[in-house]
């Protein structure tokens, strides 16, 4: 509590709201904050680093004392932070990392290239070694899609019998990757896998494949661990995701909030969140989730 | 004046040129022989499908000098309106007569949805004499909102086969979505061609006074043109949902540039009173056409923008050009 | 000191002029004449620099010039106004006129202050009385032709060409022009003057020169030149005008107005018309005149319901009581209104004149819920032919008829609607005299038809050959009512003429 | 005609009513003590100053009746080309100046990309006669690729503090970059009031056949006008990019509409010829206020764009009305 009794506030400024899984980050960090005593707003980026600044202004001058916060953008999100610390406002990062050990108190952080690294190996196995694939990537300027792409290039491009025969952007968007997918398919209606740098192209992908009457020979592959994309993998529609827990670390970010308060101020610099490989297999581990 | 002159030739003389969209299609032909097949064909029209929705209701507002930017967003409520009222009609489906009817009656929900949300932009332009960029910008935001409310930010999935089919379908060798926007078009070329609403489209588009010393009543038939085009886009919303079988609570954003662009590529001019349905489904095209093809040739992400954006260029100035030569 | 040689001028399709040939000396005034669509004005575009694609050459001072655009043209010293309003509505009095040559202080900024005063000067010289700073769009037509005619009045200029400079100027505005063309004539200027008004040739021109459908026919001094045989050569034959006969003839009311009031939009408490009655009977011709701004446009306006929110009063039309709510509802009445601005508010310019003369019956065409294109084409038709209307097919886009074909095409959407009252505000304005004895037959031929027909002008002559009553207002009062036979040119002027101005005026 | 008379009046006497800014203020203020303190003041001007600098270049366009579409673009690639010139000219910081002239250097080179792509617009539109939608638009996807293809997708950071100061620092007790849009300001304003460029500018949009009949050179005047919206989207971008030290790809994605939303709520009218840059200002503060504002409510996001809409709407309405009664 503050000195005049009304509870303390905490910031949840996350990247964007236009998309479920930062949803489910966003609503259970403000969740854990609550439930732990304090008040807590829900700030929407929308993946733009200038309107980030702007919540940061507008939560330091309006006396938030805590930030848990989805970076926009691992770089451009430094000088937010920085800001905030100045303020002497602690800022715990959450799922996305900022590009430096200095400024944030504490990064609770998804490994997006070790993830992909592992869907990377899984995709290898399956196919393997051989084969045509396409990869639909992100927003091309937005570096978790980079880092993805890195990852998963960096296990498949050492087999050349794999051959990589498109490589678009669906936009992390659902119709946008199913259009993408369908013309591929015209050009090349003999693929084997697709790999998508998240779990919205993913679906979309499946659709454009059922849509072709290909989706028992191509292997879709995602990365977030979305639910419909956790329920297709279980009714073996999907081949693989990485499952990233936005409520692991939503919560863990509340939590080191509340200590801060109470007075902590050792914290580990990077808390790795493991991205986890879930496939067709080890699909049966993770219990049907009901939403939040 | 010459000049006027010269610039409304290019409407009038539109359909004898579609020289653009020819050119267009041999270039991309000549680089790929996937291009030119009736399975890429089909594609492409489905493709084009909700953006044909969406920018003939358009075309009807740009008719009246107005702009509608908020179709995306209304797009997206009207979808998951659909989406939800059909999952809530699930949970019972022993009888096959009710989950008919819940099809149906979620269907309608949505469509009217968008009706409601033009009707709305079209009260508030008139009853207020608000510039439509500013009511409708106002929808834009609002609708989205809205729709974040209704579903929380979560996609609304599994709609079941018969609602897919409506997206997904075909029917006798035509995809569904096709058949449903190529209706639209019909029906919208009718009225602007056939029709006393369509004459005063034109005619408010063309000289709001001289409509109104006309007896044309501005007010309503502004009304009804922003219903159509609300409702327009909730039927592209439906197409959307069904479609991907999942309502996006982000789907539509920026849809409102994609439409405006068919409607002007295809000569429908901004300020109002020229231009057709049937130039708007050229310039979708032009855009759908586009999109595949630098797909098809496999050209990099970052250099699709680049080609996309000159081969607009291009496209609207072979048009403009050739059409001016007759 | 300016021909032109063998001008000819191509439009898509149209030869607006062929090979023409005249001259226009220094120190005179000349008079082009020629009918609606006789390639005056184009004519003067290509003198004036505005198109420069053109076969033939013109000389200016002896020697060959072609100018490549209207700096050009200013720059050697020819000025034009032309016969459309060419001003930026939301721009002001001086911006206007100054624009394109803007005084600049030593800083390159604007010197707003000098450009004042000059504009108060030649505002001054052309008596109109309005503040430099007024915006156009806050002008009425007659004020803004004043502003055009002081902006080629700006810069010294060796030839000054007026396409039509009064159509919407009232009499003593006129005079005023009259005034300051005589002075230019003195300074050794060639004039230019374009106009249908006959008479103000025979009054201020020297030499006139005949185009007839784009071709130079004649040319030659004006002494010696009565009324009709200028006439005859501009049209090439013979046409003789009628006063309307049947003075003292009795009408049944057929139009009623009582007690008819206007709000000021923005001084609520005033009112723009004050108490109208009159009456207009079937098959009557109602003549309504005043002043430049006495309120005539807003009391035709009023009736047809434009003003919804701020008027009161009673109107009555063939028994039955007309809202004054909205002109779809004065249209189903049966009234009609030929406005005073046909570009803006009479036509959908971009439209084609079938699709313009359809605009207000589309009912009738309608078949099974659709447009008849067949029997639209046929309505279309049956106007063209019936009031002459020159173009060459009714797919012609309106903006490229002339002014008295574009004002036939008006007049024919309203027929169209078999109004019961046709009210007109200014139907002859720029309208040549052939046109112009067309639109007055046409009138008369509907009066006796059983139509009733309230006409407002300017020109008192004409009022008089065609009303069989005058109405007069003034400052938005109803001054005088006079059957024909009683009226007189000096009858009606005193009667328009506010009573503070002719108290000046007596002094 | 009464019509014309009405709907032109707000426009002039819109300063002597921000009356729908204030109550906007009020409203805020009643419900937050955070609103009304110095620190936020300088917040909201510091936030809005990109949109300022993009905004003013906007409202000279569509002065002359035109639009501009890629400012969002053309700053991401201005942006990105002074952070790329700026880490290149670093490997050698030995000599003070050279650094010194690096920083100017890369400055300029970045505006003035800027202003090459405005210049390209400008040109588009006048030597094809293109309508402005579709060169410009063009031009938003063009620029878009070329950001991609200077900056691989990446962003670049780390541009040091001199080049940081811009977008961050305090000069007299204001924001810099309040001082840079407002010079901007200050400099349209006496361009658009004072100069013979501004009066053409209003002339073109009024009535661009009486322009052109009194010799204004149309085409020049319009290559001006989009070469000088590129160049303070140029500047825009510097702000941006020394504000976050990093030049984003992504930045600006939909500023477009941002910045119209700005001019038009500004009371600038879409079809030309009618508006001002302060005007503008007042639209760019409106939507400032209401975003900040509608945060420290603690209105919850979804809420915050209904809210949004319906303020924007209200807002628009009370300042016609407003200006009606006088
Ligand atoms: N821009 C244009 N495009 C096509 N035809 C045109 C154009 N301008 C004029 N014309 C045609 O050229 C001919 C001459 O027109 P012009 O305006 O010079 O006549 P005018 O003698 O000035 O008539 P008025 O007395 O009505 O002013 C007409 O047939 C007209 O329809
Ligand atoms: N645009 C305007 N701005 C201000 N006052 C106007 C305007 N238009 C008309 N008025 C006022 O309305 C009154 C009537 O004008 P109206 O145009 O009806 O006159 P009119 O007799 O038709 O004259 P005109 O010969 O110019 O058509 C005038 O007193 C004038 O002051
Ligand atoms: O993890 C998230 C999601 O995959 C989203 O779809 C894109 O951005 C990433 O950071
Ligand atoms: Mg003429
Ligand atoms: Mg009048």
């Amino acid at each position: 509590k503050t000195d005049s009794g009304q509870p303390k506030k905490v910031a949840v400024i996350v990247s964007t709201l236009n998309n479920p899984w930062f949803v489910v980050l966003a609503e259970s960090a403000a969740a854990e904050a609550k439930s732990l005593g304090y008040e807590a707003k829900v700030f929407d980026s929308q993946n733009n680093p200038a309107l980030e600044a702007d919540h940061f202004e507008n939560a330091i001058v309006s006396g938030f004392s805590a930030i848990l916060l989805n970076p926009t953008d691992s770089d451009g999100s430094i000088v937010n932070v920085q800001k905030a610390k100045d303020a002497a406002v602690p800022v715990f990062c959450m799922d996305r990392e900022v590009n430096s050990s200095k400024v944030a108190t504490s990064q609770i952080l998804s490994d997006n290239y070790s993830g992909c690294v592992a869907i990377g190996e899984e995709f290898v196995k399956d196919l393997n070694k051989k084969g045509n694939y396409v990869e639909i990537l992100g927003m091309v300027g937005d570096n978790n899609t980079w880092n993805r792409s890195k990852g998963f290039h960096s296990v498949v491009d050492r087999y050349p019998g794999l051959k990589m025969v498109a490589q678009q952007s669906g936009d992390f968007d659902r119709n946008k990757a199913m259009d993408v997918l369908e013309s591929i398919l015209q050009a090349h209606p003999d693929i084997n896998a697709v790999f998508c740098g998240n779990d919205a192209m993913a679906m979309g992908a499946y659709q454009a494949l059922v849509a072709a009457g290909k989706a028992k020979d191509v292997g879709v592959y995602g990365f977030d661990g979305a639910d419909d994309v956790m329920n297709s993998i279980r009714d073996k529609k999907i081949k693989a995701t990485g499952l990233q827990s936005p409520q692991t670390m939503a919560k863990t970010a509340a939590q080191f909030a509340d200590t801060y308060f109470k007075g902590k101020r050792d914290f580990a610099q990077r808390i790795p969140v493991a991205v986890e490989l879930v496939t067709q297999k080890s699909i049966a581990d993770y219990e049907p989730s009901a939403k939040p | 004046m010459q000049l006027s002159l010269e610039s409304h030739k290019p409407t009038l003389a539109r359909f004898q040129s579609l020289i653009a969209l020819f050119v267009l299609c041999l270039g991309i032909s000549l680089m790929s022989d996937k291009f030119l097949t009736v399975a890429n064909f089909w594609n492409v029209l489905r493709q084009i499908s909700v953006n044909v929705c969406i920018s003939t209701g358009m075309t009807l507002v740009v008719l009246t000098a107005g702009i509608d930017l908020s179709v995306g967003s209304v797009l997206a409520l009207s979808g998951a309106i659909t989406a939800g009222l059909l999952r809530n009609g699930i949970p019972m489906p022993s009888a096959n007569l009710f989950i008919g009817f819940t099809l149906l009656g979620s269907i309608l929900a949505g469509i009217l949805t968008g009706s409601g949300l033009g009707w709305f932009n079209g009260w508030a332009i008139t009853r207020f004499s608000l510039p439509p960029f500013v009511a409708t910008l106002a929808m834009l935001t609002i609708a989205r909102g809205l729709t974040m409310l209704w579903t929380g930010g979560f996609p609304i999935t599994g709609l079941g086969d018969s609602f897919t089919y409506l997206g997904t379908g075909w029917l006798i060798g035509i995809p569904v979505p096709v058949w449903i926007s190529g209706l639209i078009v019909a029906i919208a070329t009718l009225i602007t061609n056939k029709t006393r609403l369509g004459r005063y489209i034109y005619a408010i588009g063309g000289s709001e006074s001289a409509a109104r010393l006309s007896g044309v009543n501005i007010e309503r038939i502004k009304m009804v043109v922003y219903t159509l085009a609300g409702t327009l886009a909730g039927v592209g919303g439906l197409l959307v949902t069904s479609r991907l079988d999942s309502a996006q609570p982000n789907a539509g954003i920026s849809y409102e540039l994609d439409s405006i662009a068919a409607v002007v590529i295809g000569g429908t001019s901004l300020s109002g009173g020229r231009g057709s349905i049937l130039g708007t489904v050229q310039g979708a095209i032009i855009i759908g056409v586009l999109n595949n093809g630098l797909v098809l040739l496999n050209v990099s992400p970052f250099w699709q923008q680049v080609v996309k954006g000159f081969v607009i260029l291009l496209a609207v100035i072979i048009d403009q050009k050739s059409s001016k030569r007759e | 000191m300016l021909t032109a040689e063998n001008i000819t001028k191509r439009f898509s399709g149209v030869t607006a002029l062929d090979n023409v040939c005249l001259e226009f000396q220094a120190g005179k005034v000349t008079a082009v004449i020629g009918e609606n669509g006789a390639g005056k004005s184009t004519l003067m575009k290509i003198l004036s620099g505005v198109y420069s694609d053109y076969e033939g050459q013109i000389r200016f001072k002896g020697e060959s010039v072609r100018f490549s655009s209207i700096r050009d043209a200013q720059g050697c010293g020819i000025a034009i106004i032309h016969q459309e309003l060419n001003l930026i509505p939301y721009l002001s009095i001086t911006e206007n006129i100054f624009l394109g040559r803007e005084l600049t202080t030593r800083w390159g900024t604007l010197d707003k202050r000098n450009m004042r005063e000059r504009t108060r000067e030649l505002l001054a010289d052309l008596k109109l009385d309005l503040d430099p700073d007024t915006l156009i769009a806050e002008l009425k037509v007659g004020q803004q032709q004043v502003v055009e005619i002081a902006k080629a009045l700006l810069e010294e200029s060796e030839v000054i060409i007026m396409d039509e400079p009064t159509s919407a100027i009232s009499e003593s505005e006129v005079a005023v022009l009259f005034r300051i063309i005589n002075d230019l004539r003195q300074q050794g200027k060639a004039i230019v003057y374009i106009s249908h008004k006959l008479d103000e040739l025979f009054t201020i021109a020297d030499r006139y020169v005949v185009l007839r459908d784009g071709k130079s026919i004649e040319s030659g001094d004006m002494d010696g030149i009565d009324h009709d045989t200028l006439i005859r050569k501009m049209v090439g034959r013979e046409i003789t005008s009628v006063r309307r006969q049947g003075a003292g003839r009795v009408f049944d009311t057929l139009f009623l107005v009582e007690n008819l009031r206007l709000k000021h939009p923005i001084r609520l408490q005033e009112n723009q018309l004050k108490n109208i009655t009159f009456q207009v009977g079937r098959g009557e011709i109602v003549g309504l005149f005043g002043l430049m701004g006495a309120g005539r446009t807003e009391l035709l306006e009023t009736l047809f319901g434009l003003h919804p929110k701020r008027s009161s009063g009673l109107v009555e039309l063939d028994g039955e009581v007309i809202p004054l709510k909205t002109p779809g509802r004065s249209i189903n009445a049966g009234l009609a209104l030929v406005p005073e601005d046909r570009k803006r508010d009479g036509l959908v310019l971009d439209m084609d004149v079938k699709t313009n003369i359809s605009l207000t019956a589309l009912e009738t065409i309608e078949q099974a819920g659709l447009l008849n294109q067949a029997k639209e084409t046929t309505l279309a038709r049956k106007y063209i032919a019936d009031l002459r209307i020159k173009t060459p097919s009714e797919k012609q886009a309106a903006k490229n008829l002339s002014g008295g074909n574009q004002q036939k095409i008006v007049l024919s959407k309203w027929l169209a609607t078999h109004p019961k009252l046709l009210m007109m505000d200014e139907p002859t304005r720029g309208i040549d005299v052939n046109a112009k004895a067309e639109i007055y037959k046409l009138i008369g031929q509907l009066a006796s038809d059983g139509m009733g027909i309230l006409v407002v002008s300017s020109e008192i002559p004409e009022l008089l050959a065609i009303s069989d009553r005058i109405l007069v207002m003034c400052e938005g009062t109803l001054t005088a009512e006079m059957a024909i036979e009683d009226a007189s040119e000096d009858s009606i002027l005193k009667a328009a003429i506010p009573k503070t101005m002719s108290e000046r005026v007596n002094e």
